[in-house]
């Protein structure tokens, strides 16, 4: 079964394209592990951050037909703690990981790019596009170009491993900021970090549910977004993407393939189904590859990609 | 999707000087061991067991100890709270003769699940602890239901003068028990559980709550990663004797690892 | 029960705030009137353009968990024939009507605006943010300040019926937007359009569900969103906002009221429920309105609105 | 929300020249009259009626007559096809003595029908007419089933000489009916509810259909604003006297009017 589900992603070998993303169970060594036993391909930490942060008050996290808001705000125990997470992990598991970073200017993102330089892991993401710390620190960096670029280029610097570039879907325009990630050296894409951000009120109360008033959208019902700039950036930009928002099966898992994702993240789903969803997924992507006789993943075809006029 | 439900108090009773019971007049349809999220959208939102829960109405009981509970503590009988939940995994509930091992403020959780042990016909004997008898608490519930109990306190002011650890230590030797359930502070459980080798037990373990709902990673409990809001707060024996970090440590809001 | 729900809106008396939107159950006079009936305060025109349009060819929508996406193509009779709809209507019924309209630039902007200056209709909303004909007209105006200025400024010159500008979900700020249209003299603002746009593939067949690939999203899924952002609009700009995006029920309509609405549409609800639907939301109104003590809808607070730095 | 179905096409009947049945392995909750919406992705997505419906399979059954048909007419078997539905009213069903009345190309829908009435213990009669013997559909499906029938044909060419409408006109008045179904033209319909002054019928009426789920507006019918892909296309005798719409015009893909 493994076999068949095996991807290449930035000259690694990956056993399965399940991505746990960002944010998702990821605050341990024993999450990140759990994640792996289950399925998963590649795991990802918590954005971490310079300084440890306690993130928002509760309430964190509001429900809706479809997905649900969050505004963690950010919590992690710091790079330093954060990294012994992941040293712990690879003492025992040899599945690669993805670290997470978060700042809000380019000599953290620096700072912070030197220290998993010298980690264990093998790939850095940097979250352009959290939409949860507003209040904090104003627009996502993942809504300017200019921004992107200079924040890539500058981490390019500080590590040799592969840089993974997470942006915002909250953009009337996708591809300027895709393009500034490409030409300032971004090696992969994550598309898409949470939608909104979004606000629900408690009527009786009088008060937004979230302490932090808005937080980011995910699950389900913002699968259809990621699928379009998913579709939209493979179709012009030239980088391996790893496709997350609203998966939950491995249907899901072959329509973000289709769309251009390498890597699938799943998320918001272990929510509803606990880590063994990722078996479940893995099963059902087999399942398919069956039906329509595929020997491997990578033998399905993506959609044909018209390039399309801006 | 569970959804949120934002009711009035019904009644506040006084247990101690710093244990309250909050009353709420909802079918909530929850099993002894879950918990629920408590929350005024000013003063964030925490996770609380639930003490009472009957076909019209439940309860929680809140120990007075930091913002949160002081907060809480300032409530009136219908002010308005929004809970959401119930969250979590419960304790199986036995038909035979078993033991209930509670240590302060993490005693009323037992008291649902009194209810629905001798509901169930089993035969109940509670081991209530506390430093000293003003923090002893439930005492008059427990009294009006059919089982065995015992009262310790470590200063002797009333009942013996023991720990629950103790006590349970000395009962397990006379008499002959087919479960063991507790709730309390981490370091008795702890010191418990080396008293329970030939016992089957259930555990309460309370870890740092964030979204409640499985999905932040806050709770997860080393090394099996479980989620302490979904596959606890009640764990049983086989699972807590794979926990390295029970007894050790906890993590904090931020993550960062607290020893006991 | 009437009485209770009746609201103000740009100097008329409106009998109940739930507004019809556009393209939602509107292409003939009938619909509209079945929308009175049941319920509805005002009701939307379908989007009018200077010619007739067939729309896109089908699929033209597709459902997902929490909502559903649509790619008419703003198919309408054009607005000599849509107008003729609307005096169908108006020979039978008081109840207000906005006229929406759509064109790609000023210049048929005002010549639709003067056809319905002429007409019985009492209000004019300017669709600034149809996501779905992406690949005919480009990124919808509503993302450009500029172009939003300069189009409600040219209307205004046309009319003197109030102008509604509906603006687009899909920017990553919406205050500058809002504020182009206030100077140009918008009268209120209609937030929101469908967010997105979203994309679902058929994987069998490996190809786009909807015929025009990308279709823009609406139902339940996408409350959070126009709450945020009418919220934030209201907390900033002083125009009287028709919230839209998801409602289907009178706990949602007080959540857009205390959000900062002051009428509140129904469009995808009617899908799930039909028009009754609106009956239904104005007894949970009343309800509501009994259960917290207030006489009126009015009477009812908006969330106290701490103006936040941008 | 129903669900969208990729299905292969199982077999494909070719009924008349430009009639063909496409069946699928499927099993559909429908009912007579309903509708499902068919596509390939490539020539747009059309409503097209049940024609059979069994426990495992169904069946629509198509005229070509413009781009979508043309185009469904080159599937081959094994080909996928997308459908969504069942969508809209059904037609009741009776148990009594029942005449169905159907013209051309809209006749399929009333097979469902039948099956459906004589399940029901309902005493069927049916007219099955067209313009000419080519045009004939179904013959010999309604040929196997227990219930009286009718052929006509405008020119004679098979059964008798005359319209759906004469003959319906006449076995009323001899025969004692309790019920009419009929499906076909807009203005055979038309003329055939003048005839139905004193007995209920229901008629299956088509409108342009884009969404399918009462949303967009397209399919709606002056003046009572119903939708014809969810209140429809079935419509009995109360809703279709208030028609003003009825028999004189409908709109096309823009909501124009378009007079028949
Ligand atoms: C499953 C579970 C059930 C609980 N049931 C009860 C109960 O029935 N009655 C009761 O009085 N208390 C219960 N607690 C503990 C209760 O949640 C804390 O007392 C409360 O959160 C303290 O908040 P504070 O702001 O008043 O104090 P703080 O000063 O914020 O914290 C004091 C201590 O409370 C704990 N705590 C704080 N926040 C959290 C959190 N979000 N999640 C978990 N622990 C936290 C930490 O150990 C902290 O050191 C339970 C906790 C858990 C995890
Ligand atoms: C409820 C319903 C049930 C139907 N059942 C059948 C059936 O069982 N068998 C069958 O052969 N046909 C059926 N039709 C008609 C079928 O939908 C049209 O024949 C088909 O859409 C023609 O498409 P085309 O591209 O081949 O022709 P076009 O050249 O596009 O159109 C020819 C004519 O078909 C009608 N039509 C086209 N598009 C639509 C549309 N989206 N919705 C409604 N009508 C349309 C119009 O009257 C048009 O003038 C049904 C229609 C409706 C509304
Ligand atoms: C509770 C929660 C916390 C998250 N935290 C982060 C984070 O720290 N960094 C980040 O880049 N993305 C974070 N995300 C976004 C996810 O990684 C993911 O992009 C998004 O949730 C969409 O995927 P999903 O629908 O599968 O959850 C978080 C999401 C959730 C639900
Ligand atoms: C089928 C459909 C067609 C729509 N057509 C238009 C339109 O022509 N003009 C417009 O301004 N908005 C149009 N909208 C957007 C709605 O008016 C509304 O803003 C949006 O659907 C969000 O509200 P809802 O979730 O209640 O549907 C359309 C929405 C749907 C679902
Ligand atoms: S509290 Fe978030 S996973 Fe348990
Ligand atoms: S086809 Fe859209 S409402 Fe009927």
């Amino acid at each position: 079964m493994h076999k068949r589900l095996k991807i290449k992603f930035l000259g690694s070998e990956i056993d399965s394209p399940i991505v746990l993303p960002a944010g998702v169970m990821d605050m341990s060594f024993s999450s990140l592990q759990d994640a792996i036993i289950n399925g998963a391909g590649i795991v990802t930490s918590k954005s971490l951050t310079v300084q440890p942060r306690a993130g928002h008050e509760g309430p964190v996290v509001a429900e809706f037909e479809g997905g649900m808001l969050n505004a963690m705000g950010l919590c992690n125990p710091g790079i330093d703690d954060g990294l012994k997470e992941i040293e712990q992990f690879k003492t025992n598991f040899a599945a690669p990981v993805i670290v997470s970073i978060f700042a809000t200017n380019v000599h953290d993102f620096m700072q912070l790019a030197k220290k998993v330089d010298h980690s264990s892991a093998e790939f850095l993401e940097l979250n352009l596009s959290c939409p949860n710390v507003f209040d904090e620190f104003g627009i996502p960096l993942a809504a300017s170009p200019q921004q992107v670029f200079e924040i890539i280029k500058a981490v390019k610097e500080m590590t040799s491993k592969p840089v993974i570039a997470k942006l915002s879907p909250n953009v009337h325009a996708i591809i300027p900021i895709a393009e500034s990630a490409q030409k300032a050296g971004a090696d992969a894409l994550c598309l898409i970090n949470t939608v909104g951000p979004g606000m629900l009120i408690d009527i009786r109360m009088r008060k937004p549910i979230l302490k932090n008033k808005f937080g980011g959208m995910s699950g389900p019902c913002i699968k259809p977004i990621a699928l379009k700039l998913i579709y939209e950036v493979h179709s012009k930009i030239g980088l391996p993407i790893i496709g997350t928002g609203g998966v939950q099966s491995g249907e899901d898992v072959i329509e973000m393939w289709m769309a251009g994702a390498s890597l699938v993240g799943v998320g918001t789903a272990v929510h509803y189904n606990g880590m063994n969803i990722f078996t479940k997924i893995k099963q059902e992507i087999i399942q398919f590859l069956e039906d329509q006789n595929y020997h491997l993943l990578m033998d399905v075809p993506r959609l044909p990609s018209q390039v399309r006029e801006k | 999707m569970i959804k949120r439900l934002t009711l009035k108090i019904a009644r506040i009773e006084t247990e101690t000087k710093n244990v309250k019971t909050f009353h709420f007049s909802h079918k909530l349809e929850a099993e002894p061991g879950q918990f629920i999220m408590v929350t005024d959208y000013e003063n964030g939102e925490k996770p609380f067991s639930l003490s009472i829960c009957e076909l019209d109405h439940f309860a929680i009981t809140v120990k007075r100890i930091g913002d949160f509970t002081n907060q809480l503590f300032q409530k009136k009988c219908g002010d308005y709270l929004s809970i959401r939940g119930p969250y979590g995994s419960s304790f199986f509930v036995s038909k035979k003769k078993v033991l209930l091992v509670g240590g302060g403020c993490a005693v009323p959780t037992l008291y649902f699940l009194s209810k629905r042990l001798l509901s169930n016909n089993a035969d109940v004997t509670l081991i209530n602890g506390a430093k000293t008898k003003d923090e002893l608490i439930f005492v008059d519930k427990f009294h009006s239901l059919f089982i065995q109990e015992y009262f310790v306190t470590d200063d002797g002011s009333f009942g013996e003068k023991a720990t629950s650890v103790q006590k349970a230590e000395e009962i397990l030797k006379t008499d002959n028990f087919s479960f063991v359930y507790a709730s309390g502070p981490e370091l008795m459980l702890f010191a418990l559980k080396d008293k329970l080798k030939k016992i089957n037990y259930e555990f309460l373990l309370e870890r740092y709550m964030k979204c409640a709902i499985g999905v932040c990673g806050s709770c997860t409990i080393d090394p099996l990663g479980i989620r302490m809001c979904v596959e606890g707060p009640v764990l049983n024996r086989e699972k807590i004797e794979k926990l390295t970090e029970f007894g050790h440590y906890h993590r904090d809001a931020s993550g960062k690892r607290i020893g006991f």
